[in-house]
């Protein structure tokens, strides 16, 4: 009920910012609209909890705002320099993230992050694997994600 | 004030996209450039899309930018995924300085199913063998 | 400008042309794509181009302003383009008939229609 | 596809591709847009989620068959045409027009209702020919 | 220089060699995957090349396809990596089919 | 005059549902409508005698001049006598002698319908009405040569037979049509007063040589008599009826009947003379080769048909009055003989002359018929037949140029025609009747009747001219605006160098019958030069004619789509370049043309190498990428160049397409083989030419001045009375919206064709029920 | 109400389609529908036939925009005759297509498309506007291509390549000029075109225009050289899809060579040459082709090919009765080849075969249908006074007024190979003794047939028979009918006037 309800409040918002126009009529017209859609489409869906997650969300956001201009810088670097100093390779990441959102999260932003790429979650959903520009030290590239993306995004999702 | 800020802004989202395309032309691997291209753009996009908001200064039009920018945000990385995955079960070789393969010999053949490398009996195999 | 884009709908005519003289049933329609474009492109280019100016008039007037791209092509281009999507996407579901019931995209085993008098 | 990644995303990607295809839809009288690029947008959410789920979990979303979607667009856009014939002795497709705007969507005519029956066919189409070939695939 | 001619003038170009460098390797390939990867980063690139156009021509219409661009490009990318999990499929299941009698 | 000729229609049609009534005893009784219709055209005989003539208009489709004016003179008179007489008694004749035939219905129908549109022919003043009439005649020859429809020898004949008087019948539209331009008139009577103007125009020779085709065709004229020995597959009545009686006459009829409308120029004369000579030589010559009766007469018809035209091609008063009466004397006999020859044929089931003797003793009926046609036929007095020959040979003596030869040729002839009259008529009768044939039956009243009612009425007006004088044999000279005045029909001249002609024809006939016997020897050894007969001839041109059509059909309908698509283009091509290279001045308006940027041609040159790559690519999915990319670049082209709506439609249907086709590729093979180097290089030649045209096409519109009214007017009212601003849209939905409700029917309509193609799975046993 | 008539037609198949949807898996329903519906629409068009000949052209501007702004319809005397003839010919098909049509085909929406069909016949012939034309176009073709193809058996697919690709190929050069056109004369309205163009300095640019769209329409409606899609798909789908395709689809591109040869194209002599040339070319080769052909819907298709010949030389000649000599010809033509290739259907359902060769007997065994099919191939012939036969006169005379002995010569080659091939015709399929064919299992045959589907088939027959035996005894009416047509072709003025009133 309150997750279904708090998707169609955020669907009125995203109306309402798509559409540019912040008449009152808009947003009863943009929720009567998400209503009809979520109706049309609605099938199980897991819970998740909306509060005390602002601030978390707010330092995750420059955390990975941080990070991608970091690598991209390194990337970057590489690309105009004539050698390459990358040692890639694919690396299986033990996961703690367990619901759908939380794994599909964490995997795109390794994925967004330059030199990484989620390759494909097992089926079994306990390892991600990644595929990396830069492997130093495997250990340390794992604990690096661990410690930093998914611990991060598993304080603010749970 | 705000023309510099496109200016700025603009550039360097342009340089990104640069970058990002030269890295795409040299890698040497598919795997690589994807890797290389997903994020350089989509840096590059959102800084670009950002002038643009500036220079409208209008509220709708910023929203369309922001909208923009989520969408890519939300769909690149999914894409890239999709991609490098499909490359894997293709058996599109990694660069040969490539230091290390964990996911080789995870898929089952046919039903594309990943192990997690727990357990690594292959249950497809097995059926076969069953089978015959 | 409009020099070069004559030459495009040109290069689009004689490339669809020439894929749809291919032997493979899916260039052939690579190729109805190409001239379908083609011939969109030159409706668009004889009903002359303008630069930047999309013909919407602006939120606070009733008509135009300042000079407009005629929208009569426009308009026809989109109805060309939605009806070619629709006898494109028959095509294609074509070929997958072919393929099944032919066993080939060979266009040139398809031809018992015409032997057998 | 089996991949959670991309199920996960589809789900969120649709009903915001849904309320977009609207959007655009609405506004196609004054922007950009229309039914057409609005039922296509539409088809395509659906499609990105059969891509993901699955063909038989989109149809069970669907609840009908989309098929059907084509002659509720063709009735919806011929009547919206019929109208001024029937009642008024205008020529067939006469625009209707009401008197005031109303926020949000503009003038309320019987353009828009034809853009409507557009946008529903194109909608229809466009999914019967995308899960047809998927289903005999 | 104003911003618009600045846009013109430089930014534009930049993306303009940007484009021709992605197309160079979707014309050398080699593998499906790499013009696939091609395709998508055109779109993208294209985007901005709309975005930025819209600023120089001072028409945030523009912006509207930009926003569809980015909505479906990776549409694409989602069906050409179906096609080439399914073929590869298909292909295995005919080996498999061969190997058998 | 149109009731009596449309009974013989209704009865026909009435036939065909009430047929079975009359397959019995009751067929009979089908006579009695000729019979009455021969009554009918008695009543007018006091008219014909003083000169008047009956006539009858009815309007029927006056925008084409096209009506049905029945005129009633003496030639009309003439025929409209024997096709109703001669009707008469081969309608009776064959309810014998097709007693019991489960078709006899519908022979009898089509023997209706030939009757009424033979009637119609002669009756006919409008010469298009003429012309339906003539076609029906040849349908329903078609119909009766094919009546034994499961022999394939018959369904031959009668498709040769079609084919032939086919031939003549278009001809002779095209003819009539002509004559009636230059007439401007279809009334063949309102046409004689105009002759000279006619003769005097241009298009004479070419309208008179159709004519000609006509005729010849039908009065199976040389090279075209072939058809008519074949006809003779068809049932003794029908070759008593049509092919000797009346049908084959009608070309006689229409050279007659336009005599004074086209006769007396040269080309006319000559040609007549000419062919009618040849024929008539031919014919009878032929005639010594054959053994079946049938083919015997076939022949001697043909000889006789050569003689009328021969006689018309003369022209002179004399010919006229003797082909007049030739024509009479001719179906008297003629019509006498094949009866004849169908109740032998009926009795010992052989019609071959070299079998046939004796059977006087069994079908005395018969034989006296024979023979009276025989003495009618070879010109012995006091027959008819001596009034006929007589005739003839005073108007070749009396002929200006080369009497003599014209006069030798016909003795000749008529030598022949005689030697086959004795053959036919004589031959069989006497002599020894052979083992085996004692017993056959007695022929029936019906079939012994209507012959000897013929042969003895050939004696009747023989020896009675003034019976048929002033009836019909002068009236017949009125018709064709000849001065009737000197003719006195009579037996006996006085001694007179024709009555020695006369004499020699008879017994040089008699000389050959005796010391001529036709055998199967003789008649292969002309076998032989087969070969070289007309109906060889156009037979071997017809093969050699399906051959080449077969040929044509092949080297353009050959199945590969892409030399379909050649030549469309290759024709467009050529058509276009013609005009271009003849009308236009090259110009091209540089000025007007807006500013190259760097976006603008990058975006370019990546289409055209997308495009290039999608050509030559090996790899069909890099080419459907390709073309992706060729489909985004082109959406770039509408944002530059003010088309956001076109932009995203076209972007968003590139992706739908994209997708459609990676759900349909991946099961596909690969690439298979490519055509070689040269299908490539004239290939690439064609679709550069193409591609250049459409350039070179564009570039000169441009340079044309624009014309801005509509779109003008769409911009001014867009909002105003149309409530939108996004002018596209307000097209779309509003100014054109009937485009759009179409195009969405389009769309819906391709899904319903995608979901039958692929969900449709006819069964086996469905699968071949069209 | 009755102001708009015009489009009654038109939008009653619209809404029989949209309806036919609706019952989708209903196929009884369908059928009852599709009957009555044709019946109805019958009416309609018979009401608007009425109309034009009483009152003259009437017009209607769709949406209510005034010409040359809005779409506007147009029916003069020509648009509401093919009218009525579409659904002349609509309705006989409807009742064929109800008996002969197996269900599978009925269960995949055959009906809605057969009606689309219909709807896209009369809005070709109603519209005044060229790109509405194309849409028109486009609607047909696509219809066209569905029934062909329903079922997807090879042959079937097959032909229905070459006729997709081709027929594909005459829309894109259709749309190419109309991109020229619009790009020279800024204008799409078809009356409004007709004041316009001549103004054109550029007369080359004009001819290339003419050009094409000569090459476009004269695909579609199958001329030399440009014919090949359909002996290569005519005889592939089903007989009551042939019915309507023989009748009327090479039609309507007649009729758009028609309409804009004599409206926006005239007095070139150029065309006119290369018309004739066509004209004579497609005569001959439809008329040999004809002639080797050894199924009987080959052959008929082969003369569809050779007749339209006719129609074009009377275009090429270009006198008024040179045009209503065609003009008669297209309408005896259309109502002949439907039943023709409804009879091939009959035959089919009757012996299990089109082969020439595997056929036989018939008139023995069926004399009265044999005697009913006589008529059709009589008119075809054109066995005087049957309807083919009258147009020939008016195509002769003016062949030889305006001295093209070629094109006389033609006519009467044509003729004759016509005779020659449905004597060959009816002689092995009617006269011949019947060749035993092995019976089919599960095939329908003609004889187990139910009464009522019996007569679904038959009636059509007879319907369409008794309209070409009146086209032939009636040949005043309908000459005089083809007469004020080519007056009005003649006279474009009164067509602009109409559309355009002068105020
Ligand atoms: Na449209
Ligand atoms: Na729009």
């Amino acid at each position: 009920m309150k997750n279904r309800f708090l998707s169609n409040i955020l669907l009125t918002f995203i109306w309402v910012a798509i559409t540019g126009s912040f008449e009152f009529s808009n947003y009863v017209f943009g929720f009567i609209l998400s209503f009809i859609i979520l109706y049309v489409i609605t099938q199980g869906r897991g819970n998740a909890k909306y509060f005390k997650i602002v601030p978390k969300l707010i330092s995750f956001v420059l955390f990975f705002l941080y990070e991608l201009l970091k690598a991209n810088l390194q990337v970057a670097y590489d690309v105009v320099t004539p050698t390459f100093y990358m040692k890639p390779g694919i690396v299986r990441v033990p996961l703690d993230a367990e619901t759908n959102l939380e794994i599909t999260l964490l995997a795109n932003l390794i994925t967004l992050t330059p030199g990484t790429l989620s390759l494909d979650v097992s089926d079994d959903r306990k390892v991600l694997y990644v595929h990396a520009m830069y492997i130093s030290d495997k250990e340390e590239f794992i604990q690096d994600i661990k410690q930093g993306f998914e611990k991060r995004l598993l304080e603010i999702l749970r | 004030m705000t023309d510099a800020l496109i200016i700025i802004l603009s550039s360097l989202g342009a340089i990104f996209i640069l970058l990002a395309a030269v890295g795409f032309l040299r890698m040497p691997d598919t795997y690589l450039r994807i890797s290389v291209t997903t994020k350089a753009v989509t840096l590059g996009v959102g800084l670009i899309l950002v002038s643009a908001a500036i220079y409208f200064d209008d509220l709708s039009v910023t929203s369309r930018v922001l909208a923009i920018i989520l969408f890519i945000i939300l769909t690149a990385p999914v894409g890239a995924h999709l991609i490098g995955r499909a490359s894997y079960f293709l058996g599109v070789k990694m660069w040969d300085k490539s230091v290390m393969d964990e996911l080789e010999g995870k898929y089952k053949k046919f039903s594309h199913k990943l192990d997690s490398g727990d357990d690594l009996r292959d249950d497809e195999e097995k059926e076969e063998k069953e089978k015959d | 400008m409009e020099f070069l884009l004559a030459i495009m709908t040109g290069v689009l005519y004689a490339a669809g042309l020439y894929m749809m003289l291919r032997r493979s049933l899916v260039k052939l329609i690579i190729g109805l794509i190409m001239i379908g474009n083609g011939a969109n492109l030159l409706i668009f280019l004889l009903g002359r181009i303008t630069k930047g100016h999309p013909p919407i008039i602006s939120e606070s007037s009733d008509v135009f302003t300042e000079i407009y791209a005629d929208p009569v092509p426009q308009a026809l281009i989109l109805t060309a383009i939605v009806i070619s999507f629709g006898l494109q996407s028959f095509a294609i579901i074509l070929v997958k008939r072919a393929y099944k019931v032919v066993k080939t995209d060979d266009l040139d085993e398809m031809n018992t229609t015409d032997e057998e008098i | 596809m089996k991949t959670i990644i991309l199920r996960t995303a589809s789900n969120y990607l649709l009903p915001i591709l849904l309320l977009f295809s609207i959007f655009i839809l609405l506004r196609g009288h004054y922007l950009p847009g229309g039914g057409f690029v609005g039922g296509l947008i539409a088809s395509i959410a659906f499609v990105l989620h059969a891509f993901a789920n699955g063909l038989k979990d989109t149809k069970k979303l669907l609840k009908f068959h989309p098929g059907f979607l084509m002659p509720v667009g063709l009735s919806l856009a011929f009547l919206s045409g019929l109208l001024p014939v029937i009642f008024f002795d205008q020529a067939f497709m006469t625009g209707l027009w009401m008197q005031d705007p109303i926020p949000v969507i503009g003038s309320i005519g019987t353009a828009l209702f034809f853009d409507v029956g557009v946008y529903i066919v194109v909608l229809g189409v466009t999914l019967t020919i995308i899960f047809t070939i998927s289903e005999s695939a | 220089m104003t911003v618009e001619e600045y846009l013109y003038y430089i930014i534009l170009p930049i993306l303009a060699v940007s484009v021709l460098l992605v197309f160079c390797r979707f014309v050398i390939g080699p593998k499906i995957a790499d013009r696939v990867v091609a395709l998508d980063l055109l779109i993208t690139v294209g985007i901005t090349i709309i975005a930025v156009y819209s600023i120089v021509y001072d028409q945030s219409t523009f912006l509207d396809i930009a926003l569809i661009l980015g909505l479906i490009a990776f549409l694409s990318t989602v069906a050409f990596s179906y096609y080439l999990e399914k073929r590869n499929k298909t292909k295995l299941e005919e080996e498999k089919r061969k190997q058998k009698p | 005059m149109l009731i009596a000729i449309l009974i013989g229609f209704v009865f026909a049609l009435f036939l065909a549902f009430a047929g079975k009534f009359f397959k019995g005893k009751l067929s009979i009784l089908i006579s009695l409508i000729p019979l009455g219709l021969f009554i009918y055209f008695l009543q007018y005989i006091p008219n014909i005698a003083s000169n008047q003539i009956v006539t009858e208009s009815q309007q029927w489709i006056p925008s084409f001049g096209v009506n049905l004016d029945f005129r009633l003179d003496g030639l009309a008179m003439l025929f409209s006598l024997m096709i109703t007489g001669i009707g008469t008694l081969v309608f009776a004749y064959t309810s014998s002698y097709l007693k019991g035939h489960v078709y006899l219905d519908r022979f009898y129908a089509y023997l209706l319908v030939f009757m009424a549109s033979m009637l119609g022919l002669v009756l006919s003043d409008n010469i298009i009405s003429l012309f339906i009439f003539w076609e029906l005649t040849s349908i329903s020859s078609f119909f009766l040569i094919g009546f034994n429809n499961t022999n394939p020898d018959s369904r031959r004949s009668a498709q040769t037979a079609l084919a032939v008087t086919g031939i003549g019948g278009l001809l002779f539209l095209a003819g009539a049509l002509i004559l009636g331009s230059i007439a401007g008139t279809y009334q063949i009577s309102e046409m004689i007063p105009l002759s000279e103007m006619i003769a005097g125009n241009a298009h004479y020779v070419l309208a008179v040589a159709l004519i000609f085709g006509a005729a010849f065709t039908k009065s199976a004229q040389f090279p075209f008599h072939f058809w008519l020995p074949g006809a003779m597959k068809a049932p003794t009545p029908v070759s008593t009826y049509l092919h000797s009686a009346t049908m084959v006459k009608a070309g006689i009829y229409l050279l007659f009947r336009l005599t004074p409308v086209l006769g007396g120029q040269e080309f006319w004369n000559t040609t007549l003379l000419i062919v009618g000579a040849v024929t008539m030589f031919y014919a009878a010559f032929h005639t010594l080769f054959r053994t079946d009766l049938k083919g015997i007469l076939a022949y001697s018809t043909i000889a006789a048909l050569g003689i009328l035209t021969f006689l018309i091609g003369l022209g002179t008063h004399e010919a006229l009055l003797a082909a007049g009466m030739f024509i009479l004397v001719h179906a008297l006999y003629k019509a006498t003989l094949f009866l004849m020859t169908g109740a032998i044929d009926q009795g010992t089931k052989t019609r071959d002359v070299t079998v046939l003797s004796g059977l006087r003793k069994v079908m005395l009926p018969i034989a006296i018929a024979g023979i009276l046609a025989a003495i009618s036929n070879a010109g012995i007095p006091p027959s008819v037949g001596f009034l006929g020959k007589d005739l003839i040979y005073e108007s070749t003596l009396n002929f200006n140029h080369s009497a003599i030869f014209l006069t030798g040729l016909a003795v000749a002839t008529n030598v022949l025609i005689a030697y086959a009259g004795y053959v036919t008529g004589v031959k069989p009768f006497i002599g020894k009747l052979p083992t085996g044939m004692e017993h056959v039956d007695y022929p029936p009243l019906l079939i012994w009747l209507p012959p000897i009612i013929l042969g003895v009425l050939g004696f009747v007006f023989g020896m009675f001219p003034s019976l048929v004088q002033e009836s019909l044999i002068k009236p017949i000279l009125t018709s064709v605006g000849r001065d009737p005045s000197q003719v006195h029909l009579k037996i006996w001249h006085g001694f007179t160098p024709i009555l020695g002609l006369s004499v020699l024809t008879i017994s040089l006939g008699l000389l050959v019958y005796f010391l001529w016997k036709p055998t199967k020897s003789k008649e292969d050894f002309i076998e032989r030069f087969e070969k070289f007969s007309p109906k060889h001839i156009l037979e071997s041109l017809a093969v050699l004619f399906e051959k080449a059509s077969d040929l044509w059909t092949r080297i353009f309908q050959n199945g590969y789509l892409r030399n379909y698509i050649s030549v469309i283009i290759v024709f467009l091509v050529g058509l276009v370049s013609l005009t271009l290279l003849e009308n236009t001045t090259y110009r091209i308006d540089y000025s007007s043309f807006s500013r190259l940027t760097i976006y603008e041609v990058v975006t370019l040159a990546i289409m055209i190498m997308s495009i290039g790559f999608a050509v030559f690519t090996k790899s069909r999915l890099a080419a459907v990428a390709a073309t992706g990319v060729m489909g985004y670049s082109i959406c770039l082209f509408f944002v530059f160049y003010s088309a956001p709506d076109l932009a995203m439609t076209q972007f968003t249907i590139d992706t739908l397409t994209v997708i459609l086709f990676v759900l349909v590729l991946y099961k596909l093979p690969k690439y298979l083989k490519l055509s070689d180097y040269k299908t490539r290089v004239k290939d690439t030649v064609i679709s550069i030419a193409f591609g250049g045209l459409i350039t070179i096409l564009a570039l000169e519109v441009l340079a044309q001045p624009v014309n801005e009214e509509i779109s003008n007017y769409y911009a001014e009212n867009a909002y105003i009375l149309a409530h939108g601003k996004n002018v596209v849209n307000v097209i779309l939905v509003d100014f054109r919206g009937t485009d759009t409700m179409v195009e969405i029917s389009v769309l819906a309509i391709a899904a319903i064709g995608v979901f039958g193609l692929l969900k449709l799975r006819l069964k086996s046993s469905e699968r071949k029920q069209k | 109400m009755m102001q708009q008539l015009l489009l009654y037609p038109l939008l009653w198949q619209l809404l029989m389609s949209i309806v036919l949807m609706f019952a989708w898996r209903h196929i009884n329903v369908q059928r009852v529908m599709s009957i009555t519906g044709s019946v109805i629409g019958l009416i309609l068009s018979g009401m608007l036939f009425y109309k034009v000949l009483v009152y003259g052209t009437q017009t209607i501007q769709a949406g209510g925009w005034e010409a040359p702004f809005g779409i506007t319809f147009v029916a003069d005397t020509l648009s509401a005759t093919l009218v009525l003839l579409t659904s002349i010919a609509g309705l006989a098909v409807s009742s064929f297509s109800s008996a002969s049509i197996i269900p599978a085909r009925l269960k995949f929406g055959y009906f809605a498309i057969f009606h689309f069909l219909l709807l896209g016949l009369i809005g070709a012939f109603l519209t005044g506007d060229i790109f509405n034309l194309y849409v028109w176009f486009e609607i047909i073709i696509i219809s066209s291509f569905v029934l062909i193809t329903l079922g997807g058996e090879k042959a079937q697919i097959e032909g229905a390549v070459k006729y997709f690709t081709l027929n594909f190929l005459a829309s894109i050069i259709f749309l190419t000029a109309i991109a020229v056109l619009y790009g020279l004369a800024g204008s799409l309205n078809m009356a409004d075109l007709a004041v316009l163009i001549p103004k054109i300095e550029n007369r080359g640019l004009v001819e290339v225009t003419a050009i094409l769209f000569l090459v476009g329409f004269g695909i579609k409606s199958a001329v030399f050289p440009l014919y090949f899609w359909l002996p290569a798909s005519y005889h592939t789908p089903p007989s009551a899809v042939a019915a309507i395709f023989g009748g009327l689809l090479t039609k309507v591109g007649v009729y758009a060579l028609i309409r804009v040869f004599t409206l926006l194209f005239v007095d070139d002599v150029f065309i006119d040459e290369v018309f004739i040339v066509i004209a004579t070319l497609t005569l001959f080769s439809g008329a040999i082709g004809a002639l080797v052909q050894k199924n009987m819907r080959k052959v008929f298709s082969y003369l569809i090919i050779c007749h339209i010949g006719f129609m074009i030389a009377g275009l090429g000649m270009f006198t008024e009765l040179a045009i209503a000599g065609a003009i008669f010809y297209l309408i005896h033509d259309i109502v002949v080849k439907t039943n023709l290739f409804m009879i091939s259907g009959l035959i089919y359902r009757i012996k299990g075969s089109n082969n020439i060769k595997s056929l036989g007997g018939l008139y023995k065994e069926y004399p009265k249908l044999s005697l009913l099919m006589t008529i059709p191939f009589f008119s075809l012939i054109g066995i005087p006074p049957l309807s083919g036969f009258w147009p020939k006169i008016s195509l002769i005379i003016a062949s030889f007024n305006t001295q093209n002995y070629v094109v006389l010569g033609a006519v009467i080659f044509a003729s004759l190979l016509t005779l020659i091939v449905m004597a060959k015709l009816w002689s092995e399929v009617f006269w011949k003794n019947p060749v035993d064919l092995p019976k089919r299992d599960h095939f329908l045959y003609f004889d187990k047939m139910t009464t009522t589907r019996k007569l679904q088939m038959l009636l059509p027959i007879v319907f369409l028979t008794g309209v070409s035996l009146y086209i032939g005894f009636g040949a005043e009416s309908v000459q005089q009918l083809s007469t004020r047509i080519a007056g009005e072709l003649m006279n474009k003025q009164q067509y602009i006037d109409a559309v355009m009133p002068k105020s």
